[in-house]
């Protein structure tokens, strides 16, 4: 795969119109993430449901188009899940990208864009910066306005 | 100088294809490639003499003593020191600082006094100092005025007296802007007020001819990783009677006179800072890439690398949306950009795929490019094997990169 | 284990003379040879993956990211660490503990703390403690009973409680005496009596198995150089919550999180210890070395280095006029001797003339030499690839010497 | 040369029945060297007279068979010899021993005997111990009881 194939599909679009950018006004949760080593940042803010449900999710932050299309796919794929099946896609989109998995094991939707990453592992920091947020996030269960 | 096509066969590492293309090794500010005849030095020297120095009276830890010491002896005499005991040899320009901030710390600059730098300066010029704030002592900065680099060195004199700075430290060039500093005009200065100086050589040394004496600098530092030399190595220079001064910095074998269970007493300089076994190999790498560099001529690496620069700042500036920091003129080999709507990192990813090797990121400068409104630029640096035609392949793919991305 | 005759081939260094015999190489606690093997594998990563780390997004960059760290990930399985981020890269084991002392001394050691060391300590495991006087932290020791090497650990408890002792440092093989200290059981008395725990294993590492599970210690370092790795690389291992809790040591590039003019955090252990470009090279080797001993066997290097050693001091004893240091049995591979009437340069120059490559000195341990009445011994140490041909030359030679000197 | 032709001349000899052994009692200036490499210690102590002659001279300390035939050839050579002629001895001898001067250049008498070290450069310093000892007693020129 040609670096240009993993930009043409979902990501260059994500990464140019980003989809729930910004930050949620009277959020439940929030995160945030930095890639030390290239200065990329992201913070989610999230609203959850009595029922445990995400209800509203919002990112913003700077990166790259890999972190940013991400992000933005993040927010659309984890939309009305339970917390706990967002944290369990956390968990296949870590494993996929770090070739924890099998190559055929899938992401649904356009989240599938993201399988390419596994062929630019130093991008794999780039794509997971979101995702990590989204644990820290919901594992931490409480308000965080960092 | 022999032309660059030629050099280039020096180094095995410069003949492979990355992606299908021929390999442009363009992040030279990082590190540099090693030409074969350091490795064959390296490789020998393991071969043939290892030995542990400064210990054994047997033949073969005679030849590592001497050795190891006439590579202390060629670095002296390749910046112009006054003698051998003038060079440290450390794992870098990073631990040369610390080295000197954590021992002046304790000699030279007392609770109160001001550590001036610039702002422009690596991490490794920076957060040294700052470790020093718990003792008292305080940083001032000079300013940097623009993207170019501009410094008002005038303003030594009033940020000295008014933060009674003791020494000023700053680079001889900035490894974001390929700034060259007037270094022997600032230590002038610096002098007359009474300052002590230090100069981070890190991306100067083995890419201009370099002489302390000529600088009047009072410390100097540099990495062999970035002139040809492996990994591991690097020097720290100091004044005799300023290294005399200092107190031990790594403690150990080696650097002791006497070892008693409640106290020990130390070696002059340089075995003072020498704690444990030194990287041996290093050093001697470090010698055959001084011998290798004075082959080829300093005067016209610097010729090279800089005109090389300035070919390819002037090439990116024809693309549309391009900001390229820097110096207009009088660079060195160093061109850093940014590319309006791609950031930088997806910049070099591209740039990979046609073989084109650049760094991406803060060039361990945050606040600089914070300064610029900046997180990352894409960083173009060249040494003495670069080819114009390499500058072409970069111009025309940071082009087509763009088109990609404009869509 | 491929028999001693067959691994010396791999050895580049060995097959040479001195003197006119074939040289038996017997200084191997200062430093070991470095087989083919080590040698290749650094050269092939400056031919073909030399780059910076941690920095570029290039392939290149990329290649020389994941052989650094798969060294670390090495170094980690090959002492039984529980993941790689309790290895840090040093120079070696001088750097590690200096690395230790400088920042326990501001996080787990208190004003009035002390730690407890042995009196048969390398000065790399002395001076470094000794300067944290000055904090108020204090040495209190082990005293070695006798000229075997003997220390009675059951006082560890006394000294402990007497000296509100913290930490507890100690050699895991004596480098003067190749007394081998019971590291697990000393290990486990000091953890039930809540203290930290450092092992020196700077002569163990590489010549025997080694697992800071087994051994339940809380740091441990090693040298490269001592295991037929190149110059300049170490380690400091330490548990990865007492690495959290330590600041950090050196500072610049690489080690921190985020940098402003006025202040810095810091990136988590182990990169938050490795300011600067490290020493990739030397890692690389250290990898290199790791295959290749576990390729022969560390069971094997160690039976045969002790097995060299007791017959080497069985052969000595039968000298007139001679004194072994050191235990009479379970013996690391090191013999160290003094020689009534003729001093241990003489004698080790006279060796050398045979061929013979030994130290003669105070090895780094002069508070325990002086102890025993001594300013130097001639010291014997062995390694996989030396032969009980060159025991049986040593001892002759130095029969050979004391009827010289006898006259 | 071989190692045991270097020691066979009068090396042996001093080194076993070293003269002026011992510490002069009332001395004038003494000064003390250390090898910090080996731990060889030498200390000269010098009895001088009013026209600057050395009259008296000793040396005590513990070192290799070079170091103690050096200082005890020491002996032997400065006494009776100026404060300027011995300070001249003493870089004759640095000097040939360190390979500055030319070989065919030769210190006189059972000096001569130490010209075969400079063929052995780590024991260089071992020759030298006392030398350096001495220059430091004649130079400092007071009482010197380090
Ligand atoms: C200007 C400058 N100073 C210091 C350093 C640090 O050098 P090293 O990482 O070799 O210690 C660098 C290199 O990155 C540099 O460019
Ligand atoms: C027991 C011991 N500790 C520490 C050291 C110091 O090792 P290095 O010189 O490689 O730092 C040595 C080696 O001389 C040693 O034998």
């Amino acid at each position: 795969m040609e670096l240009d194939e993993l930009y043409r599909e979902a990501i260059l679009d994500h990464a140019r119109h980003p989809r729930n950018f910004g930050d949620l006004e009277g959020c439940d949760r929030s995160a945030a993430a930095k890639n030390v080593s290239c200065g990329d940042a992201v913070r989610l803010s999230l609203r959850i449901s009595r029922e445990n449900r995400i209800e509203e999710i919002r990112f913003c932050g700077s990166g790259c188009a890999i972190s940013t299309a991400s992000a933005s796919l993040l927010t659309l794929a984890v939309r009305g899940k339970s917390v706990e099946e967002a944290l369990q896609l956390v968990e296949s989109v870590q494993r996929l990208l770090t070739g924890a998995s099998a190559p055929q094991d899938k992401l649904s939707g356009d989240l599938a864009a993201l399988a390419g990453v596994r062929r630019f592992p130093q991008r794999v920091s780039c794509a997971m910066l979101s995702w990590h947020a989204l644990e820290d996030a919901l594992r931490t269960g409480e308000t965080n306005s960092a | 100088m022999r032309p660059a096509e030629e050099l280039r066969t020096d180094f095995p590492a410069l003949s492979q294809t990355a992606h299908g293309h021929p390999l442009a090794y363009l992040d030279n500010a990082a590190t540099t490639q090693k030409p074969k005849a350091v490795l064959d030095t390296v490789r020998s020297f393991y071969e043939k003499d290892c030995a542990n120095v400064h210990r054994g009276l047997y033949d073969l830890s005679v030849r590592a003593t001497e050795a190891f010491e006439s590579s202390r002896r060629r670095v002296a005499d390749f910046i112009g020191a006054a003698s051998p005991e003038e060079i440290v040899f450390t794992r870098g320009t990073t631990e040369a600082i610390n080295l000197l901030a954590a021992t002046a710390s304790r000699s030279l600059l007392q609770r109160g006094d001001g550590v001036l730098l610039t702002e422009m300066e690596h991490h490794a010029n920076l957060v040294p100092w700052q470790m020093l704030g718990s003792l008292g002592i305080r940083l001032s900065f000079l300013p940097v005025e623009d993207e170019q680099g501009t410094i008002d060195w005038n303003r030594i004199e009033e940020i000295a007296k008014k933060h009674r700075v003791r020494l000023l430290a700053f680079t001889h060039v900035s490894n974001s802007l390929g700034k060259v500093n007037p270094a022997a005009e600032i230590c002038a200065r610096a002098r007359s007020l009474g300052l002590l100086t230090l100069v981070d050589a890190a991306q100067s040394a083995g890419h201009q001819r370099l002489s302390v004496r000529e600088i009047g600098c009072d410390f100097l530092a540099f990495s062999g990783h970035k002139m040809c030399a492996p990994t591991g190595i690097g020097i720290l220079y100091g004044r005799q009677e300023l290294l005399s001064s200092l107190p031990p910095y790594q403690t150990g074998g080696e650097m002791i006179a006497e070892v008693r269970l409640d106290q020990s007493s130390w070696k002059a300089p340089p075995h003072r800072f020498e704690a444990g076994t030194p990287n041996i190999g290093g050093a001697i790498g470090l010698r055959a890439a001084i011998d290798y560099l004075q082959t080829v001529g300093l005067d016209m690496v610097e010729k090279h690398t800089s005109s090389l620069a300035a070919y390819a700042a002037s090439g990116l500036a024809s693309i549309p949306g391009i900001r390229i920091l820097g110096p207009r003129d009088h660079r060195a080999g160093i061109v850093s950009f940014v590319l309006e709507g791609v950031h930088a990192h997806d910049l070099v990813a591209f740039l990979d795929q046609e073989g084109l090797a650049l760094r991406a990121g803060d060039h361990c400068n945050q606040p600089l490019l914070r300064k610029f409104g900046l997180a990352a630029t894409a960083r173009a640096s060249f040494y003495l094997y670069n080819l114009r035609e390499e500058v072409d392949r970069l111009v025309e793919a940071v082009e087509k990169t763009r088109r990609y991305f404009a869509g």
